[in-house]
């Protein structure tokens, strides 16, 4: 295709890269690659630069480095051969070879890859399989021994928090309700829950009284026992016998 | 085994890479050909007591795996996990004082369990809801379930050790305990447990 | 016809049943054997030939229609995507290579990649990160996949094409050795890499 566009204008964005040009160049040697003559790939090299022109150049770059290597490298392939610089020029030119060949063989080898018969186009799987489920199961460990330990530990850590709570002045919920119990059966009209509560100084002691007082109250009332009334949000709360 | 005809391989092919069922004409149209209910009973014939069978269900044809190894297709990976403390110590709880709510049980450890102490428990099959207490907030009871007994091992439940048992195994260090006030405590805390 | 042993059924339709490829291992851990090797041999030869063959992709099993039957399967589905020629060449790079940094990328290209490319062929599921190089400034390196080997129809890496005999002519070495001049290039190239 390269002998096609022999005389053309070239357009260096066809090509990625010097290195693509200098393979697509080095083909149309139509030889093996490893006899390829690096000096015909120069002189082409800088031909097909040459007529790519100056309107390339700014995109170009990289390409003129590779010209300017090449043409170093040419003078020093015609340069009689004396003691040179390691690595010889025949060594860079071998290197050059390799280098184009290597990236012809993986172009090839990328073509081979896709040319396989691939999964979804030449090769199905099941369309429609059942699938493998796992399920999970935990099996817990743990000896008698373990569960014994456990509740005296609990056992033993427990005790001191006891005491503390049972110091508190507090008027038990059975409490209260036996109290409002006794109480209700006169109260035909409307009273504020106040009058159910007895009349002790220590506010935390009131503050037992009334929890237990209210939660009693709603017990009862939901038993039955006597009705609840509340005229307004955080108004008196009101009890009569049911 | 004969070799399989083109238009075996090709029915065969068709109804393993669809993902629906299909019928007889829709693979005879795909494949152009007047008639394949032939193809069909040879591919069915073919795989006849292996691990893929050839199905109808309602005109439609489909590959399946056959039901005598659909336990194959689903395992049960058994993991075995340390109970946490807080699981034993809830469990002991339980077995201790059943039926007890869960405000009880965080009464008596003094800390407060997660939900995912007694799922863990139930899920163990070692503990079950047993009713509601008839208090105010009605809160749900658990107890421990028969597993429970044979997982470890207990002909009955007071077959557990009680506390003067583990005083005397030298278990429980402190001095003072005392059933009562424990007790005492379940029932007045009972009043604020809220769920 | 022999009558099918349990162990063929039930590997056969694990494998059947399966939504992604198995390894043996996975197989005999699922059932509970020692060893499935013959199993899976027998399972391939009763299918060898017909619709549907069990196939070995990097030490995965799976079951697929054959590829000559693809112009009858093909038009149900949509074809692949068209992979760009820096891709293909890309992709080709990292299968012979592997595991291999974007920079040896470049070298043998000659080109600076760009970021687009790899990502595709990681979006595909083809290629994935494999690791750091220990040399200065650690670069990622990149190797093919399961899926990689599944989709291009390869049993192992060394089903690549001609990977052998490039492998002889000395083509799949990687820069540092005899690449002075390509590792000039790749060191200035480099510098432009800004990830």
């Amino acid at each position: 295709m390269i002998d096609d566009a022999g005389p053309l204008t070239v357009d260096l964005g066809t090509w990625e890269g010097p290195l693509d040009l200098l393979l697509a160049l080095a083909r149309s040697q139509k030889v093996d690659l490893r006899v390829i003559s690096i000096l015909a790939l120069v002189d082409q090299y800088l031909e097909y630069l040459k007529r790519a022109g100056a309107s390339h150049l700014d995109q170009a770059a990289d390409y003129l480095v590779m010209a300017a290597w090449l043409a170093y490298l040419k003078s020093c392939l015609l340069l009689p051969k004396v003691e040179q610089a390691d690595p010889s020029p025949q060594e860079l030119a071998w290197r050059l070879q390799q280098r184009l060949m290597r990236l012809d063989a993986m172009r090839d080898s990328g073509a081979r890859l896709m040319a396989r018969d691939r999964l979804n186009r030449d090769v199905f799987l099941r369309g429609a399989p059942e699938g493998l489920a796992s399920d999970r199961h935990v099996l817990w460990q743990v000896s008698l021994y373990d569960l014994i330990a456990g509740y005296s530990q609990v056992k033993a850590r427990g005790t001191p928090v006891l005491h503390q709570v049972s110091r508190r002045p507090i008027m038990t919920l059975e409490a209260a309700m036996t109290r409002i119990e006794a109480m209700v059966g006169g109260m035909r009209d409307w009273t504020a829950i106040a009058a159910f509560m007895p009349k002790i100084g220590d506010p935390d002691f009131q503050r037992s009284i009334l929890a237990s007082t209210v939660v009693a109250m709603l017990e009862l009332a939901r038993r039955g026992t006597l009705e609840l009334r509340q005229d307004a949000a955080f108004g008196p709360l009101l009890v009569k016998a049911a | 085994m004969t070799a399989p005809d083109d238009l075996v391989r090709a029915v065969e092919a068709l109804l393993f890479a669809s993902e629906v069922p299909l019928t007889a004409d829709e693979v005879a149209r795909r494949l152009d050909v007047p008639d394949v209910r032939d193809a069909f009973a040879r591919v069915a014939a073919r795989h006849a007591g292996h691990g893929i069978e050839l199905v109808e269900r309602g005109g439609r044809w489909h590959f399946q795996t056959p039901a005598d190894l659909a336990h194959l297709l689903r395992e049960t990976r058994e993991t075995a996990r340390r109970l946490s403390r807080a699981g034993v110590e809830t469990l002991a709880i339980v077995a201790y004082h059943e039926p007890v709510s869960r405000a009880e049980i965080e009464a008596i450890r003094g800390v407060q369990i997660s939900r995912g102490t007694l799922d863990v428990l139930m899920e163990a099959g070692w503990i079950a809801p047993a009713g509601r207490r008839q208090i105010p907030g009605r809160p749900l009871t658990y107890a421990t379930t028969p597993d429970f007994l044979s997982h470890f091992g207990l002909a009955d439940r007071r077959d557990l050790p009680g506390i003067e048992d583990l005083r005397a195994a030298g278990m429980l260090k402190l001095a003072g305990d005392d059933w009562d006030i424990v007790e005492n405590e379940a029932e007045l805390e009972s009043a604020d447990e809220s769920d």
